[in-house]
């Protein structure tokens, strides 16, 4: 079973890996968007820090709704609103229980990814964060370790996409040859997860 | 890196307190981000707010005046606004007429902005919404992110302002800046790329004798990269594209407003020549031109470039566009 | 070479062009080179008339227009206009009142106004000339060329038409003026060289992390070199070099008027950002600013920087600052 | 004795060399300067050479008052003024005779440096076009081949000079090290009337 503590060490691990890889982010984001996918999300999980550090939500629910609304507060562009409704959605998924199955987390995850597609009408194949996201998630039922490698793997999978949403869109054929920042950080993101499940 | 900043975590809220110190008229709430028409709420008309990424001075900040905005939320450097933002600012403004957000069409500004749609009916504040999509390089479809919002922005800032002015409802006031938006083309080249603070270097490489077609205003490159042409050249393309969009939508006949906008750092001498050629390939094609305005109003920092707008204006769009406007950046009649 | 234009030789006449097509009020003269306030003549006033090289955009004619210039000459690009344009703007605006010539301190601009006055006195026409010369950087000397004219020129400009359209004598609108020069002082920098269309290069090597502190307006490199600085330490420098004049002219008290004025390529995000300095940095000397205008107004092409004008106003030069004034690129209350 | 044609054909090797040399002019006036030099002295020269062709005046005084007024007329800038005087003021001092001496050409040409002197209030050592005109002038007793020798030393000269007029004086001491352009170009005018000579 997994505790709140298990979240809050979720999002400190994908704080952690913003603030190492901010500035890569931002370079992906130059060619084919504005330059601002790393510099967003690191002002946005260094608010998610320290907003969990000063009121230690006291379940899962908590903790991801807590940085869901975070980052929409914080953030900006799309990824503001798209990440917070993930995980706003992912924790609501949970319910008010003070610990969750590993299948729960799935789950969860699951809705929370529909709610991504849903907010931002983009389908996988259109070069989004979604193209990570929808292969971690359908890896969870392996492992946190597999999640991981599937969202890392379907980020670069990107490259050669054409982009049919967000900013990279505008760039019609050139779009292709680029990982695409959003996918990036998905992965990332998956990543911290795996390394909480230690 | 050849910037006039503090750091780049400040440049937002250095420039807020700049404005505040420079236009008395202004409410600026640093900490916040927004800034507010003094007295927005008296008068009891609907309400204007729009935002956006910063980095595209004067837009908004610059247009949030009698005539024009109620309340403008700037974001980070080319980054949407967060929804607290233009919650915030529709409750600065809103005197129970309701308020009008005016969106530029990027997934950010959208997604953020419906989030705070979204919370300010939940605090009973009435929120109509216009998308402004109006640059003809990017091609529009469901499957797409759609065409962005670029110069025609304040097109409808200043139409949909001054019919708020005049004490027009919501639904009239969104009716008319829905109504400017569909009848706005734009289209915009970049002879540089520009340099945001966060990165530091030019967003992406353009050698020196070659140019970007189809440029939008957030430093992304266009959609063609072409070998540098003269002036009446680039307004060939620029005009030729934006008018071939406007001949396929109804009104077809009718002279059009034109902004000849520049992206930031091309000299205001560059930009009146680029007029010139502007004007003669309207004249050309037979397109009568009503009313030119020429500046940097809607730029991308310090790329240097131009855009193109035209606006198929009927006589009560002419009208409300000559009407009153007084803020930093627009100012006539008043 | 970034620039958007058909040919070095053709740059001013082009824009000359665009002004034309976008300002339905100003005469412009293409050939001649002379862009006049529509029906200048009438209402018997003092005519107002300036110029100097192009590059300064708005800077001449954007300033044309009630309540500012009745005419602009605008020569090649930093190059003084010739005696022949001045000649025809004063016969142009004269109504027999007489026409004062604003002049800024360059030899080129210093002797080709000459020669223009000479020939108008000769053909009866009464003229007084007032030089502005307000750039603290160069020093001021029997034995140099003396400091240059730069922003000051806008307040000149525009205190001086205020008091033309009042009506007010050649004599007084002259020492208006006069007055106005004396109680300005302002200071510069670049972050990077401009690029004169017949150069097609930066005028000078600038390595990007410099930059150089007390430029003038023509391109030409400062009088120091420095590793780049925060914002607020070029505002101390600017500010404080043009405090430091301005304690020692007379009056020594009252209010100043603030122009943070940008060099052409640094975006409004960042020049507001500047301002916010300046004005803590005056606020901390005790200084008290009555109004501040911050925008592209005195530029140098494509230069990245800023200057920063000041001018000490007493209630006089206020009420005629706040007087209404309409061109292209001033405008207010009218 | 020196016809009206020496002095048209002095005027065309003057603009003949601005042709040339314009480039490097514009290049001497852009680290202490304003880069325009060469244009200025172009668009003067070839206006000169149309308005002789169009119009041929009929004595040297002519010939040299029309070329005078027509860069004035078209130049601008400090060098407009100044070489227009130069030129209109040599142009009086040779009266209106038909043909005229070397030794009036001599002293017509030291009224109109004394002219530019008066006019532009350098002297001498300024860093200014008198730096060559000054030497030039004064070494025409001997021969127009070593008055354009004097003047291209005096040019040379300028090098090590801190300006004290015109724009490069705004520099101060990074002045120093910079020949002047207005120097440079005196030395062309003189040059060309030595090839006018013969
Ligand atoms: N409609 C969408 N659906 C899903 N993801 C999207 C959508 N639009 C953009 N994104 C993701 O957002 C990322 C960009 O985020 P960011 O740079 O922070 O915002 P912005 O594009 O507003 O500057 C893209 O790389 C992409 O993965
Ligand atoms: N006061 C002066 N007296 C004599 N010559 C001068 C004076 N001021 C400038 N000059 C000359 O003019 C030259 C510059 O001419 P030019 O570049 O055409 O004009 P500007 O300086 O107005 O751009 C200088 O190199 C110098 O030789
Ligand atoms: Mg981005
Ligand atoms: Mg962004
Ligand atoms: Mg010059
Ligand atoms: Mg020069």
């Amino acid at each position: 079973m997994r505790d709140t503590d298990f979240f809050r060490r979720w999002m400190a691990a994908a704080a952690a890996a913003v603030e190492r890889e901010a500035d890569r982010l931002t370079e992906l984001d130059s060619p084919i968007g504005d330059a601002d996918h790393g510099s967003n999300l690191l002002r946005g999980f260094t608010a998610v820090r320290a907003a969990l550090e000063a009121e230690p939500p006291a379940t899962p629910a908590a903790v991801l709704g807590l940085a869901g609304r975070t980052l929409i507060s914080t953030v900006g562009g799309a990824s503001g609103p798209l990440y917070g409704t993930l995980l706003r959605r992912t924790g609501k998924e949970l319910g008010d229980a003070a610990e969750v199955s590993d299948e729960d987390v799935r789950k969860a995850l699951d809705a929370g990814v529909t709610a991504v597609a849903a907010l931002g009408g983009a389908a996988a194949g259109d070069k989004t964060m979604l193209d990570a996201l929808l292969p971690g998630v359908a890896a969870l039922g392996t492992s946190y370790r597999a999640a991981a490698e599937a969202a890392e793997a379907g980020a670069a999978a990107t490259v050669p996409m054409l982009a049919r949403k967000g900013r990279a869109s505008y760039l019609g054929e050139r779009s292709i040859g680029h990982q695409d920042p959003g996918a990036t950080s998905s992965a990332l993101l998956l990543a911290a997860l795996a390394e909480a499940a230690g | 890196m050849r910037m006039l900043i503090n750091s780049p975590e400040t440049v937002v809220a250095d420039a807020l307190r700049g404005i505040a110190a420079a236009h008395p008229d202004l409410e600026v709430d640093v900490e916040r981000r927004i800034v507010v028409r003094r007295g927005a709420r008296e008068g009891g008309r609907v309400g204007l707010v729009s935002g956006g990424g910063s980095g595209h001075e004067p837009l908004h900040a610059g247009f949030v005046g009698p005539g024009m905005l109620s309340a403008a939320c700037p974001g980070e450097v080319f980054t949407s606004p967060v929804p607290d933002q233009m919650l915030r600012a529709a409750a600065a403004v809103d005197s129970g007429q309701g308020v009008l957000f005016v969106v530029k069409n990027y997934t950010g500004d959208v997604l953020n902005f419906q989030m705070a749609a979204e919370f300010a009916e939940e605090d009973g504040i009435r929120i109509e919404q216009v998308l402004v999509n109006d640059d003809v390089a990017v091609t529009d479809s469901l499957y797409t992110a759609g065409r962005r919002g670029t110069g025609a922005t304040l097109f409808v800032e200043k139409i949909a302002g001054a019919a708020a002015e005049a004490g027009a409802p919501l639904d009239e006031v969104a009716e008319i800046a829905r109504r400017v938006n569909a009848a706005s083309r734009s289209f915009g080249v970049a002879l540089s790329a520009c340099t945001t603070p966060a990165k530091g270097s030019p967003t992406f490489d353009l050698p020196d004798g070659e140019l970007e077609l189809g440029i939008g205003i957030h430093g992304e490159p266009g959609r063609e990269r072409r070998p540098v042409m003269p002036s009446r050249e680039i307004a060939r393309t620029a005009v030729g594209a934006v008018v071939e969009e406007l001949e396929q939508i109804a009104p077809q006949d009718g002279p059009v407003l034109a902004l000849v906008n520049g992206m930031g750092a091309t000299p205001l001498l560059e930009l009146y020549g680029f007029t010139a050629d502007v004007c003669a390939v309207l004249a050309e094609r037979g397109v009568q031109v009503a009313r030119t305005l020429v500046g940097n109003y809607v730029t991308s920092l310090d790329m240097a470039g131009c855009s193109v707008t035209l606006c198929r204006a009927d006589e009560e769009l002419l009208r409300l566009w000559d009407a009153p406007v007084r803020t930093a950046a627009l100012r006539w009649g008043a």
